[in-house]
């Protein structure tokens, strides 16, 4: 027996358990509030339980997509032929990452969300909805499904800012959803034209990537939609200049959802760029690569340059992440090894660090009701725990060794220095700038004489602390050993088409 | 235990630390005792490691043992460690230093908040130094690098409640950090052109002139702007004075002895690389000779002790660098070493002070404190004395080695110019030293409850003060004999790349050395010998300009603070005002409004009116048809 | 050949409609609501006698009418569409007017209207049934005739209705004098016959006849009439108006395009092309700024008419193959679309019921007095902006996906833009339910079990085929073949 | 030649009434107007020699249509004899812009097109009663069908539409 | 003999007048009967057509039969509203019946 079979139906489980999951608390009554929360707790840890084993159980030396599962879905129908469109879920080194990243941090959000009291039913509905078009755009092979999990993904997000957010939560529901969709429909009008000009009569990644490659979709055509791709792909990932939703959305989010869009969303972005732009359209991608590097090393830069100034802590984690996701972007454009896997590096640790950042600022504003840095100081008095998680969280922002914040972004400059040396040297100096930002809130925030109106502060509850610890261990874990990591996410970069070694 | 396992040095400080920050606070005494235990393992392990190096049969070789850290396709990371014997005197230099500020921490600290997470954080610091030293490859030396910052961060910081030591932990954060961009900038740009992190293939790549000039000088120059920020060289040295708002120990051990000294260390470990570059080692020199020139005017006019002796610690910094670029790496060792336990002392000194006078560090209202602590004073004595270089004590053979090595590499004009930096030594030196210890005292209330210290804490003032008295010996060929380094311990530390050579005796610089360190003292003693303070306000009074900017440290404090506020702070806002108003509200806000412009101004084309509809359908027909009859007839 | 058999579908809704109202007459007392779940029932057997006709060999009646899948697909819509809205009106129809059987009999014989005009394979008659069916919109659109509003739309609608049929006459004219024929059949032949369509004649014809059909489905700038007739007629007309009306012009449209007409389709792909797009624009545009639900379901409607007409420009551009992959496309999002609207109405009609206002405002808060119906409108919202899980999202797909071809790229691209836009709106509307407290009384109150019943069947629809398009895309592709099989159209586009 | 007069003479007519229905101030003129030009259709039918047609005109629209219309006019304006009413305003510039436009362009398609490649016959052919009822209803039978449904559902329409509820 | 075009241009003349009344007057009734002519002139082209080009089959005549018809039925539906309007509104002007609008 290969390693392949009756794998699939883990993949299939950790992206039908979220619905699942949402479907019954559709059927239990909004006044069981705690019945609502125990059933999340369990789909969460069952669903981080699921991912760790998918991450656990990818085979670095086996094949390149493992755990396939395809269930013909329409096909020979019109303009579809065969395999036109079929749910076919798998992963590969890239998406096991993403997936266990996805699966720490849908937990430690549900854990996170404990607290929320105003129907708490239907947050938790849309939260595990949104999730399942996580796990379902990191599992899709098919382009149709592809898109389809990953509008899943974008939907539920207006309402759960919008009715469980704060500070202008209506501009900041409205404005994310309406750019993150309107990078979509970027993506949906390349998926069209791929469809068309491949002329294949299926949505099958894997077919369409063959395509790219062997010069089906013409090199034209593959200049033309590059662009179209990774814009809009990128808007999610906070591409620079269409990256302003992040600071006003992640203002405007509840603590959860914060740290869902940052920690995963985000990615699901960045993990467009590289299953829609760089293997569907290698050629596109060697001819725009160039640009995509100078507008990631914009991000950079100007993220961490504009949130030097803020004074909102999450305005502050918002500026970063378009500054970490520039990060991103600069490793994939790289288009060597080194980079591309630092990228997905970068997208993992980002992903439970800013996840970690936001669940702390959701602990203390829960209480605090403000988050403006200027009201507070001395707060390690009181929730020194907190102080402590947050510490860690800000240090591995800042991309200090032994943490994931390190790991990834020293992988990204060594590729970039490959390449483009002088925008390699431009995002060290903005990690140099990280370490502005951050320490100015560790020294506002944390230090200094304390106002006694905080004197009433809760340190973390048992909770947080499980959230904020599993977190703290994917980051320490990634920062100190991460072969574990290299070693999948190279396995599938390593077949990139046009990534050099 | 042989020297493959070295990595227990550090190992097992970073396992007190997790033990010591998880589970210390509820321990009695706050798990003091376990640094004493933590770090005392590690300074008995460094003699086993020792032994094991010096009992390698045959030629005495670097011992390497790495493994495979990650694999990239074809780029393999392996993580080792890597003892030579720079690595050993770092050793035991760390090792030595860390003991005695633990063991003096017990009684320093006593009473404190947080007891257990100083002593934690120390273990940290210790562990971060350790691997530091003993790493194979950039990589690691880069990691440990930025630990080793972060455990001055939070040790500088200690006092968190007071917004001063928040600010100066701060700074020293972003000061080294921005050295950092220029380390990491340098590593990568070495890995780029040798495919590997490790520190021995690099050199030799470097040494086959693999690499082109012009590109490995902006790559060690780059990793030498780290070093300079580490090691708080002129123009990164704003940060080392205000660190001394952490405890006292703390400064002894990281601001003095260990941490500061990494970029000397680094800048040892790559000197081959840096010597293959044309005009590196000139950068150094000069850089080196300008801090020790700088500092030395700055810590003339300074009344806080611990400033004082900051500014001397960058002096003495660049000393070393000085020796460094004068392609010199043994002596520079030598002098770090040196330093290390003179420098130690005497700021541990400065802490039993501190502590025996409740907080009193400004020289000011002190005086006349070695009547009432002989320990101390005694100790403090012997400390200043090698640092003013004064024959016979460390300080004078290491400088003494400096000036030599200068005078080979650089000439005459070099030598003169460290020897202005050495004579300001000695004066500030002696300064201090008469200020505080000797004299009447300046504030009688201050000066009756001073009492001398416990044995915890003079113990190890004590066994620094043998060494800063005798360490500098071990530089006669006889004397490393004695103590056991076969060939001498200049065989031992000159290994391999310069060949074995014996120290000789330099009378002429000798006398020079002296006769410098007799001028700083001279000028001192003139000044502030005595109660009057008529000389003593000499140079204020004759310029009172120039006696206002050396206490303002020649600006640099007020000049930084405008850049940034200025530069990065004000282009921060610019940035912040850009993406708020033209990106975000005119950009993507703009785009919706006009969008819901465009659609309040359509509809009204929707009048409500059946003849105005009547129009658009006639109109469309019309258009169409015309349209048709131009496009297709 | 004169095949009666054809029509028994139609005999049973016709005479049901005749039955209906006989009952009234002879009964005046027969509750309303009940004439109501009768014509649902007409309905019902309605659509199982046109389940018999699924993929009979097509008959035609004189050349006429053609019975074939594709009418077949349509007579089941209609039947459908006539359950749906019967049902939805129960209440409201029997709260608000003295009679109502004309308005359900009508009804039944404005879906048969739908079906002739898709069956129509001839100008006359496809031009009789188009006025079958806009008289009954007309006269239901005015039903609450003692509604001012409501009888200022009919009157707007059948003045305008009346204008553009007669330019669509003019149009019908001037291709019966260059073919000499008016079936759809003889007019491709003539028009392939020709050496050259540049005839001035050829092409303004087209454009009248394009007029004329883009009036049907509200394209602009034809689409005028709409906002109004749709805010003035009672609320279940306007779901028919919406959903109904719109699928029977589009079924005429793909008859008469691709049977007849596209011969020369390089003379009006063009042009379908410059009215999708700015039938789309506009319509988006405009509803961002509505207030009233009706009305701005008007203009999203006309948004989705857009959409619709690129599918005709790619029969235009496309080969048989082509006409095809986009008529599928077309024909599976209209059941998308229809589902949508119906479940929207559906819901909107319960908390019309209740509250009386249909402005966005008075949605204020329906997420807290009524979860059910918000929930049930949410889901039709998100399938008319086209997200996954809803029928929007796999119809709008495969629809967009039939219809591009390289020419009409550009306008798929500036329709998948203006689905963008449309999104804004419909988060506006979820905004009010969801974000708000509800104005006045708060506690819950309970929906109609029929409306109910219907809301949960619709959104399990929607679900369905959002979920799993497979059978939906199958039926939809099956309809499109007969139109083009050799034989029915004499050829395809000629290459311009 | 005496039919070309005559058509001619017609055909003028026909233009001056519907001008005269479309511009004239007075509905009650307007309608008249209109009963002339829809007379003088029907002739036209006469000299296309579509005899039972043209009846059709004089019966329905001279006759049946002409009457509901006048009636129509009695019932919505207070005073019967017709006060001016005013036209469109602002619109009617373009109105006469747009209408005189489509004319033209309907008059070039007229007369620019080339109706029958072999040459249109010179006079019309002759078109007797049996031909149209037998076409009418051996051959058009399903849209006969469908417009007695059209007509049922006028009927009714207008029945319940125009009938007067108790209360108004 | 009158030939064809002069039918197609006297209708075209008609249809444009037409189109000039529905766009110009306020009376629904006039707009109505401006419909008219535009529904004449098309059965004119029809049966000119029809007569001319195709004796034969008169498809065109059979047309204007059913325009007629259609014609007749609309102008009764038609009035019936416009007198429905007046009740209600007691105004025939299309102008004035503008509430809904925007």
């Amino acid at each position: 027996m290969t390693f392949d079979e009756g794998q699939g139906y883990v993949v299939l489980a950790t992206m039908a358990v979220p619905l699942v999951a949402a479907f019954l608390l559709v059927l239990v009554p909004g006044t069981q509030k705690m019945w609502v929360r125990y059933i999340s707790a369990v789909t969460g840890a069952i669903v981080c339980g699921l991912s760790i084993y998918i991450f656990a159980a990818y085979q670095v030396d086996g094949s390149h997509t493992q755990m396939t599962l395809r269930w013909v879905w329409v096909e020979n129908t019109a303009f579809l032929g065969k395999d036109g469109v079929t749910l076919y879920l798998a992963v590969d080194g890239i998406s096991s990452t993403m997936a266990l990243l996805t699966g720490v941090v849908a937990f430690a959000g549900a854990i996170a969300s404990w607290k929320i009291e105003y129907r708490n039913k239907d947050f938790y509905i849309l939260y595990w909805t949104l999730l399942a078009g996580v796990f379902g755009t990191f599992f899709s092979y098919d382009l149709f499904f592809f898109f389809f999990f990953y509008e899943l993904a974008v939907m539920p997000l207006y309402l759960l800012i919008g009715v469980w957010g704060s500070t202008r939560k209506e501009y900041g529901a409205a404005k994310l959803t309406l750019m993150l969709v309107g990078g979509s429909v970027l993506i949906w009008i390349g998926v069209f034209a791929t469809f068309h000009e491949a002329n294949l009569g299926t949505f099958d990644l894997p077919k369409l990537w063959a395509a790219g490659q062997d010069g089906t979709l013409s090199p034209t055509f593959q200049k033309t939609f590059f662009p179209m791709m990774v814009i809009g792909c990128g808007v999610l990932a906070a591409l620079w200049p269409f990256h302003t939703w992040s600071p006003d959305g992640h203002m405007s989010a509840p603590t959860a959802v914060s740290m869902v869009h940052a920690g995963v969303l985000m990615k699901l972005g960045a993990f467009g760029i590289i299953r829609l732009g760089i293997q569907l359209m290698p050629e596109g991608a060697a001819f725009w690569m160039p640009g995509l590097m100078v507008l990631g090393v914009i991000g950079a830069v100007y993220g961490a340059t504009a949130a030097l100034t803020q004074r909102d802590m999450k305005l502050i984690s918002g500026y970063s992440s378009v500054s970490h996701m520039g990060y991103v972007l600069m490793g994939l454009a790289t288009m060597n090894q080194i980079g591309v896997t630092g990228a997905v590096l970068q997208m993992f640790s980002h992903g439970v660090m800013t996840a970690l950042v936001f669940l702390m600022i959701g602990a203390i504003y829960d209480q605090a009701h403000t988050r403006d840095m200027k009201d507070f100081g001395g707060v390690t008095r009181v929730m020194p725990l907190w102080v402590i998680f947050y510490t860690i969280a800000g240090l591995a922002n800042v991309g200090l060794p032994g943490f994931s914040g390190f790991t990834a972004e020293f992988h990204i400059f060594v590729g970039t220095f490959k390449t483009y040396p002088v925008f390699g040297g431009m995002a060290i100096f903005a990690a140099a700038l990280a370490a502005g930002y951050m320490l100015r809130l560790f020294a506002i925030v944390f230090f200094g004489p304390m106002s006694p109106r905080w004197s009433d502060l809760k340190d973390l509850t048992a909770l947080e602390r499980l959230s904020g610890g599993m977190l703290i261990a994917s980051i320490v874990m990634m920062g100190v050993w991460w072969a574990p990591f290299t070693d999948r996410i190279s396995s599938a970069v390593t077949l990139l088409p046009g990534v050099t070694s | 235990m042989g020297a493959e396992q070295a990595w227990l040095l550090a190992a097992i400080p970073a396992g007190f630390f997790l033990l010591l920050s998880f589970f210390g606070r509820p321990m009695p005494r706050g798990g003091d005792y376990f640094g004493v235990i933590s770090i005392g393992t590690s300074f008995v392990l460094f003699f086993f490691v020792l032994a094991d190096f010096l009992d390698t049969p045959g030629k005495v070789g670097p011992i390497v043992n790495s493994i495979e850290w990650s694999n990239i396709g074809d780029f393999h990371l392996r993580m080792g460690i890597y003892i030579d014997p720079i690595t050993i005197t770092m050793f035991g230099v760390v090792t030595t230093v860390a003991l005695m500020v633990n063991i003096f921490s017990i009684g320093y600290m006593k009473g404190e908040p947080r007891y257990y997470w100083f002593f934690a954080v120390l273990q940290m610091f210790a562990a971060s130094m350790l691997m530091l030293v003993m790493a194979d490859n950039l990589l690691l030396v880069y990691i440990s690098w930025e630990l080793v910052g972060v455990c001055s961060f939070l040790l500088i910081g200690f006092y968190w409640e007071k917004r001063s030591a928040t600010e100066a932990a701060k700074k020293a954060f972003i000061t080294t950090r921005v050295g950092d961009v220029g380390l990491l900038i340098g590593i990568i740009l070495l890995f780029k052109a040798t495919g590997t992190f490790n520190i021995q293939e690099i050199i030799h790549a470097a040494e086959a002139g693999e690499i082109g000039q012009a590109y490995l000088f902006i790559a060690v120059m780059a990793i030498f702007l780290g070093c300079m920020g580490k090691s708080a060289q002129v123009p990164f040295h704003v940060w080392l004075p205000d660190a001394m708002e952490g405890p006292t120990p703390v400064s002894a051990l990281i601001h003095a002895a260990t941490m500061v000294v990494a970029g000397v260390y680094l800048t040892a470990r790559l000197l081959p690389v840096f010597a293959v570059a044309d005009g590196a080692l000139l950068v150094v020199t000069i850089v080196g000779l300008t801090t020790a020139l700088l500092t030395g005017f700055m810590a003339l006019a300074q009344t806080d002790i611990k400033k004082v002796l900051a500014y001397s610690t960058v002096g003495q910094l660049g000393f070393m660098f000085v020796a460094l670029g004068a392609g010199n790496p043994s002596v520079a060792m030598f002098h770090l070493a040196t330093h290390a336990f003179f420098k130690a002392l005497l700021f541990l000194g400065s802490g039993s002070v501190i502590h025996a006078t409740h907080h009193n560090q400004e020289m000011d209202k002190l005086g006349g404190l070695w009547k009432k602590m002989p320990i101390t004073g005694t100790t403090f004595f012997v400390g200043s004395l090698a640092l003013a270089g004064v024959i016979p004590f460390a300080g004078f053979w290491s400088k003494d080695e400096i000036f030599v090595a200068l005078n080979e590499a650089w000439g005459g004009w070099a030598v003169l110019l460290l020897g202005l930096a050495a004579v300001m030594t000695a004066f500030y030196t002696t300064r201090l030293f008469i200020r505080t210890f000797m004299g009447k005292p300046k504030d009688e209330h201050v000066y009756e409850h001073t009492h001398e210290s416990g044995f915890v804490m003079t113990g190890p003032l004590i066994f620094l003060g043998i060494l800063a008295a005798v360490s500098g010996f071990v530089v006669f060929h006889g004397v490393g004999k004695a103590i056991g380094f076969p060939g001498g311990i200049t065989e031992f530390i000159f290994l391999e790349h310069h060949g074995p050579h014996r120290y000789e005796m330099d009378w002429g610089f000798a006398a020079g050395s002296i006769g410098m360190a007799t001028v700083g003292i001279w000028a001192a003693a003139w000044m502030y010998w005595g109660n009057s303070t008529r000389r003593s306000t000499v140079l204020a009074e004759w310029s009172p300009g120039l006696y206002d900017m050396l206490q303002k440290k020649f600006y640099f404090d007020e000049l930084y603070q405008a850049a940034i506020d200025r530069g990065v702070l004000g282009f921060s806002y610019v940035v912040a005002w850009f993406d708020r108003y033209v990106v975000n509200d005119t950009g993507v806000d703009g785009s919706a409004q006009a969008t819901g412009f465009a659609g309040g101004v359509l509809k009204y084309l929707q009048t409500g009116r059946v003849p105005n509809y009547a129009m658009a359908i006639a109109l469309g027909v019309a258009g169409l048809a015309v349209a048709g009859l131009v496009v297709r007839g | 050949m004169r095949d009666y058999t054809i029509f028994i579908p139609e005999y049973i809704a016709a005479g049901s409609a005749v039955a209906i109202i006989g009952l009234e007459l002879f009964m005046p007392k027969f509750r309303k609501d009940g004439l109501a779940y009768l014509t649902a029932l007409a309905a019902v057997a309605w659509f199982v006698a046109g389940l018999f006709f699924i993929g009979k060999d097509p008959k035609s009646f004189q050349g006429l009418i053609a019975s074939d899948d594709f009418t077949t697909y349509f007579r089941l819509l209609a039947a459908g569409i006539v359950f749906v809205v019967a049902l939805m009106s129960a209440h409201y129809m029997r709260d608000r007017t003295k009679t109502a059987s004309e308005y359900y009999g009508l009804m039944l014989v404005g879906g048969c209207g739908m079906v002739y005009m898709a069956a129509a394979t001839e100008l006359i008659t496809a031009y009789i049934s188009l006025e079958l069916l806009s008289f009954t919109l007309y006269i239901l659109v005015g039903y609450l005739k003692r509604d001012n509003l409501s009888s200022e739309a009919s009157l707007k609608y059948i003045l305008l209705g009346a204008f553009s049929s007669a330019m669509f006459l003019y149009g019908m004219s001037l291709i019966y004098g260059v073919t000499g024929s008016t079936t759809y059949a003889g007019i491709a032949e003539a028009l392939s016959g020709r050496e050259s369509g540049t005839d001035p004649a050829v092409i303004v014809g087209f454009m009248l006849i394009l007029a004329g059909v883009g009036f049907k489905v509200s394209a602009a700038p034809f689409h005028m009439w709409a906002p109004d007739a749709y805010e003035g007629a009672p609320m279940p007309v306007t779901a028919f108006l919406s959903t109904l009306s719109k699928a029977a012009g589009f079924a005429l449209i793909l008859r008469l395009f691709s049977a007849a007409i596209v011969v020369d389709a390089a003379e009006w792909r063009w042009a379908v092309m410059v009215l999708a797009a700015l039938t789309m624009t506009m319509g988006n545009l405009i509803a961002i700024q509505q207030k009233n639900l009706k009305r701005l379901i008007a203009y999203s409607s006309i948004g989705q008419v857009g959409y619709m007409l690129i599918t005709i420009a790619a029969i235009g551009y496309g080969d048989p193959q082509g006409g095809i992959n986009a008529t599928s496309g077309l024909l599976i999002h209209i059941i998308g679309y229809v589902a949508s609207t119906l479940l929207f109405f559906t819901a909107l009609t319960a908390a019309y019921n209740k509250t009386g206002r249909d402005d966005i405002d008075g949605l204020k808060g329906l997420a807290e007095t009524q979860p059910f119906l918000a929930l049930v409108i949410t889901c039709s919202l998100f399938s008319f902006a086209g997200l996954p899980f809803f029928a929007g999202f796999a119809t709008k797909l495969f629809m967009f996906q039939g219809a591009t071809t390289s020419e009409t790229m550009w306008v798929v691209g500036l329709a998948v833009l203006n689905s963008f836009i449309s999104l804004y709106y419909y988060l506006m509307i979820i905004r009010q339910m969801y974000l708000y407290e509800p104005v006045g009384e708060t506690a819950r109150w309970k929906v109609n079990p029929v409306l109910g019943g219907l809301a949960v069947a619709l959104v399990l629809a929607v679900l369905f085929i959002g979920m799993y398009p497979g059978p939906a895309f199958t039926v939809s592709e099956e309809a499109a073949k007969p139109l083009f099989e050799p034989g029915v159209a004499t050829g395809m586009a000629r290459v311009p | 030649m005496a039919t070309e007069v005559l058509w001619w003479i017609f055909a003028a007519a026909i233009v001056a009434f519907s001008a005269g229905t479309v511009f004239s101030r007075s509905v009650l003129h307007s309608a008249i107007f209109l009963i002339g030009s829809l007379a003088g259709v029907g002739a036209m039918y006469l000299f296309l020699t579509v005899e039972f047609l043209a009846l059709v005109q004089f019966l329905i629209y001279g006759g049946a249509v002409t009457v509901l219309i006048l009636l129509a006019l009695m019932l919505t304006r207070s005073d019967a004899r017709g006060t001016p009413d005013a036209v469109n305003g602002p619109q009617l510039p373009f109105a006469l812009l747009v209408s005189g436009g489509l004319m033209a362009v309907l008059i070039g398609v007229a007369a620019g097109t080339d109706w029958r490649p072999g040459g249109v016959p010179d006079s019309p052919t002759n078109i007797g009663i049996e031909t149209i009822s037998e076409r009418l209803f051996a051959d058009f039978g399903a849209p006969f069908v469908i417009a007695s449904a059209l007509l049922l559902v006028a009927l009714v329409g207008a029945i319940i539409l125009a009938r007067q509820e108790e209360g108004e | 003999m009158v030939p064809l075009e002069n039918y197609l241009v006297l209708s075209a003349i008609v249809f444009a007048l037409g189109v000039y009344g529905v766009l110009a007057r306020r009376n629904a009734v006039l707009v109505l009967m401006a419909i008219e002519l535009m529904l004449n002139a098309v059965s004119l082209n029809f049966i000119a057509f029809a007569a001319y080009l195709d004796p034969g089959k008169i498809t065109g005549a059979i047309f204007a039969v059913f325009i007629i018809t259609v014609a007749a039925a609309e102008v009764g539906l038609a009035l019936a509203i416009v007198i429905r309007l007046f009740r209600n509104r007691a105004t025939s002007n299309v102008d004035e019946a503008a509430i809904l609008k925007w």
